[in-house]
């Protein structure tokens, strides 16, 4: 790599250059603490003519998701971006931009949905829309942000997949923290990201096309077993063009990071920016000689069964670490990573805790706890417990 | 329409591709009440065709040239707004038998 | 851990630009080859209302995110905010640098803390060098002198590149004036 | 040369109006009138339609899969959306035309249908917010004063006394005993918009005001009053008459609404009691049997007739004084 150019800037902001790079054709958003910086940023390049993306500002989440399905069946590239109650606002039509197959790319900064309110980071939000259809993919860090906002375009618009993807980033931990973030230079991202090549666009009035006609009993599963094989092949592309964004950045992305795993026998399985934290303390615990490991997970859309397997499989214990609660059920990743652990040969023994509701600090001394805790081989598969509650 | 098709063998998204395939579709079967059309009244203003809601009236440069029954539902706004009543409506059971 | 991190908790009121220090503090820093983080704490608090904002430095890659509990500095931009909470946290060994025409006496009863102070009266420089008694440019000189973390010609320059487009010329070198004067002014006890 | 029926009809003798036959709406529905006529006039006027759709009887009956009844392009997204959907259709169009990946020379009329469910009611935000925004687009509404779609629930924009499912006439509820909304003035409050009633019974205003809206710059709005003959209980070949009867019981004045300035564009010099318009329906018939009938009728025609007034005075009143 030639020299790196590093800025100082936060997550909303990475996001935000990002999409100034990827300069998409239309971009509508409404604010919504803490995604507003995005918007804001944005619509501060499209006011300073550094991009030449169309900004809607339109009146409502729900109608920024109905104006970019909109955009995007006409056959412009579009891109928005939200949190929480405003995703929940627009999840009527979060569903349906992935149902009409549309590649849209949203900025999701996680933030816990009311009530009571709350604007602070837990992945409720995202949670509430995992069985949308749409890609998701979560970010360590600001660095993360940048790189997988460029990556996904070309995910969503791969030809064999061709379904919207959600960049998660945590609210203000992320999205309002300021860290070092190199960023690409412009035409190297335009190169990566290259041309939307549209199919079906609306504005080809020569080959007219009908979007979001009745589908009944005879047809609507038959469209539905579409999307189901789009998924798969969003996850058998996803290492192609993870690889070519290796090759133009140098850092590499895959469904998941495996952190000191080699010779683990306890392993953590988390989303998000705790991510970092928890390294820190697995490096920490290493240098006592505890063989502790992390399994960060990227993308959780389509969710990556087979590297869990592989990775988790005959492993001592694993404590899977939960942003967001499912009430009256199992919280969603512990959920899906003790599914995929069913069919492993052999099952490690697995916990789940969920932690940081609403913005609560995730500190190294709960997973320490957490980490702990599977050592001593005190965990109950069928117990759900929390790190940083008062009980 | 033919045999039900495959998912994959359809376009995605449930987009249909091909526009107006709905002219495949009869609409004239609803119809119990036939119109049926007297040229020697026609004075070829247009109003049946202006307001027929299935596009059933056949004309050419202005000029009425009939009823496609196959997609007359047979509502009678035609015979309704005609002014010069040359277009009646009959029970559809007279024609029991007959071609469209 | 935390040894392996230099992490910093500016006390201010909203509006007096804690964040902003924060910030221009982790872009110099970066500049200088090191790695920062900079993020302040979000309430529903409106202009006046106490808030924090933190720093992390290193010199390798930082990838914790949580809050700082056991700052080594703590920065109080505003002295009506004194008081033993704090330093809550605060390294025995840490440092506070505290805006105020008092003196030590008057920070060590507000706060119990028995550690290194050291003052400035960064309101008064501010408002003869920049007519607003925004402090913040002026608590970043003072930082640099304390800690040494920060080089004042790196700072310098990211002020002159943050300000560059809102501000007219003399309003940026009133900035540095400032800023120096914050260097150049501060006491520290024994 | 202003467009007429017989034009109208010479242009699509070989060309389609983009709404196919093969749609399964009820016969004699008044609201493909509506939508046939709104594109038969872009399509004479060299548009290029593109057409999105709220959810509501005409798209449901329009598009069953694998038909459509379209063969101009066509986007239904949901129900309360269509005119952020359309908004986003065309800002996608001035984005790609900027970047050169669209014919210079295509001419695209991008219009929004709606009923009065998708429009008066739920669909209301996303309209004012499209409206506001000065999007180039034509909304048209076809106004069928109820849910019919669904079986005759109660909408904003059923008139009072009219039996609905979800406000039933009955014994001690006179059904609905608000009046209709006035969907017009809520979108001519939008200042710089073109706003027009119109009809299928009266053709050559309904052709005009299309004409005017398309080219109109900026947004424009069409309410079309569309008889629903199923709930309003008329018969099926008398959809239009009934639309004459309300432009002649001054139910449905016909008037436009351009950057503030009011036009009335049918005057009738002489009207009919809007009792003859209420008695024409089976949805009025459990009003008319009840004691306060007379009542509810007469109240009802106060109300139509100072809303008359009132267009009058806001005619005199606005004549040439644009807001902008």
């Amino acid at each position: 790599m030639e020299t790196k150019n590093l800025m100082a800037i936060t997550g909303a902001e990475a996001a935000a250059y990002a999409m100034k790079q990827i300069e998409p054709d239309v971009v509508a958003a409404y604010p919504i603490t803490p995604q507003t910086p995005i918007v804001e940023y944005f619509a501060k390049y499209v006011a300073d003519g550094e991009v030449r993306t169309e900004m809607i500002p339109v009146e409502s989440e729900h109608s920024a998701m109905s104006a970019v399905v909109g955009a995007a069946a006409a056959g412009a590239r579009a891109m928005t971006a939200t949190s929480a109650q405003g995703l929940a606002l627009m999840s009527e039509i979060v569903y349906i931009a992935s149902s009409l197959r549309l590649p849209i790319v949203m900025g999701l900064v996680n933030r816990a949905l009311s009530a009571p309110i709350n604007i602070h980071c837990d992945h409720s939000d995202a949670m509430m829309v995992r069985d949308s259809g749409w890609i998701q993919l979560f970010c360590e860090d600001a660095q993360e942000v940048y790189d997988l906002t460029i990556l996904a375009v070309r995910l969503a618009e791969h030809d064999d997949v061709r379904l919207p993807v959600m960049v998660n980033q945590d609210g203000f931990i992320i999205s309002h923290g300021v860290e070092p973030v190199e960023v690409l230079p412009d035409d190297v991202v335009k190169k990566f990201v290259g041309e939307l090549k549209p199919i079906y666009p609306l504005l080809d009035t020569d080959h007219p096309v009908t979007y979001g006609a009745l589908d009944l009993y005879d047809y609507y599963f038959e469209h539905k077993r579409q999307q189901i094989e789009a998924m798969k092949h969003a996850y058998r592309v996803f290492p192609q063009i993870a690889e070519e964004f290796y090759k133009i950045s140098g850092r590499k992305y895959d469904y998941v990071e495996p952190y000191r795993m080699e010779d683990a026998e306890y392993v953590m399985v988390a989303l998000g920016s705790s991510n970092g934290t928890i390294k820190d303390v697995v490096d920490e615990m290493r240098s006592e000689g505890k063989k502790v490991g992390l399994l960060k997970i990227w993308m959780f859309r389509p969710f990556p069964k087979p590297e869990i397997q592989r990775y988790l499989t005959a492993r001592k214990a694993v404590v899977v670490l939960d942003r967001a609660a499912s009430f009256g059920a199992e919280a969603p990743l512990y959920e899906a990573v003790k599914s995929a652990l069913y069919e492993v040969a052999v099952r490690p023994l697995m916990g789940s805790f969920v932690y940081g509701l609403g913005g609560r600090d995730l500190k190294p001394e709960h997973v320490r706890y957490a980490f702990e805790r599977a050592m001593a081989l005190d965990l109950v598969a069928d117990r759900e417990e929390y790190l940083g509650l008062r009980e | 329409m033919a045999e039900l098709k495959k998912w994959h063998e359809l376009p995605i998204a449930g987009l249909i591709v091909e526009p107006g395939t709905a002219r495949k579709y009869r609409t004239g079967d609803w119809r119990v009440k036939r119109p049926v059309y007297d040229r020697s009244k026609c004075i070829d203003c247009m109003f049946c065709w202006f307001y027929c809601p299935d596009q059933a009236i056949i004309q050419e440069k202005g000029v009425m040239k009939g009823i496609d029954y196959f997609y007359c539902k047979g509502c009678g706004v035609c015979a309704n707004v005609c002014p010069k009543s040359a277009i009646e409506m009959r029970p559809e059971t007279e024609f029991v038998g007959k071609e469209d | 851990m935390p040894t392996k991190y230099f992490e910093i908790r500016w006390h201010s009121r909203a509006g007096q630009g804690a964040k902003s220090a924060a910030q221009l503090v982790a872009e110099t820093v970066l500049d200088e080859g090191k790695y920062a983080q900079a993020f302040p704490e979000y309430g529903a608090e409106r202009s006046g209302a106490p808030m924090r904002a933190f720093n992390r430095i290193s010199e390798g890659k930082i990838r914790v995110h949580y809050s700082v509990e056991n700052p080594d500095v703590v920065v109080v931009i505003d002295d009506t905010l004194l008081s033993p909470t704090i330093v809550s946290g605060l390294k025995e060994d840490g440092v506070l640098i505290v805006n105020t025409k008092h003196s030590f006496d008057f920070v060590r009863k507000k706060t119990n803390f028995n550690g290194k102070v050291c003052i400035v009266n960064a309101t008064d420089i501010a408002l003869q060098e920049i007519k607003r008694g925004v402090p913040n440019t002026v608590m970043i000189g003072t930082l640099a002198r304390v800690t040494g973390l920060v080089n004042l010609e790196v700072v310098e320059k990211k002020i002159r590149e943050m300000f560059e487009r809102k501000l007219p010329e003399e309003m940026i070198q009133a900035n540095i004036r400032a800023l120096r004067r914050g260097y150049e002014e501060v006491q520290c006890s024994g | 040369m202003p467009l007429t029926m017989k034009k109208l009809a010479e242009v699509f003798t070989d060309r389609e109006t983009g709404l196919t036959q093969g749609h399964r709406m009820c016969p004699g529905c008044a609201a493909p009138m509506t939508v046939k006529i709104v594109l038969m006039v872009a399509k004479a006027l060299g548009y290029e339609p593109v057409i999105g759709f709220a959810t509501g009887c005409m798209e449901v009956s329009s598009t069953i899969f694998p038909f459509t009844s379209w063969s101009v392009p066509y986007i239904h997204n949901a129900f309360e959306n269509v005119a952020a959907t359309i908004s986003g259709v065309e800002t996608a169009y001035r984005a790609l035309k900027k970047a050169g990946k669209i014919p210079s020379d295509k001419k695209y009329a991008f219009i929004a249908f709606g009923g009065d469910g998708g429009t008066y009611d739920i669909g209301l935000q996303a309209l004012s917010g499209a409206l506001e925004r000065g999007h180039k687009m034509l909304y048209v509404l076809y106004d069928n004063e109820g849910y019919m779609n669904t079986g005759n629930q109660r909408s904003g924009s059923t008139p009072p006394g009219a039996d609905t499912t979800t406000a039933p006439v009955g014994k001690a509820v006179a059904g609905k005993l608000q009046l209709k909304k006035n969907i017009v003035e809520i979108v001519a409050a939008h200042e710089n918009v073109y706003a027009a009633t119109v009809t299928p019974g009266e053709p050559m205003d309904f052709i005009n005001k299309v004409e005017k809206a398309l080219q109109f710059d900026g947004p424009a709005f069409i309410a079309s009053l569309s008889p629903c003959v199923r709930f309003w209980r008329i018969d099926e070949n008398k959809s239009v008459d009934i639309t004459k009867l309300a432009v002649q019981t001054k139910y449905w004045p016909l008037y436009e609404v351009e950057r503030g300035v009011y036009r009335v564009t049918r005057k009738p010099t002489s009207f009919k009691p809007v009792a003859e318009f209420v008695k024409a329906q089976g949805r009025f018939r459990l009003l008319l049997q009840r004691p306060d009938a007379e009542q509810i009728i007469n109240e009802l025609q106060n109300y139509v007739d100072r809303r008359w007034e009132r267009l009058l005075a806001f005619e005199e009143a606005t004549k040439d004084k644009p807001v902008r």
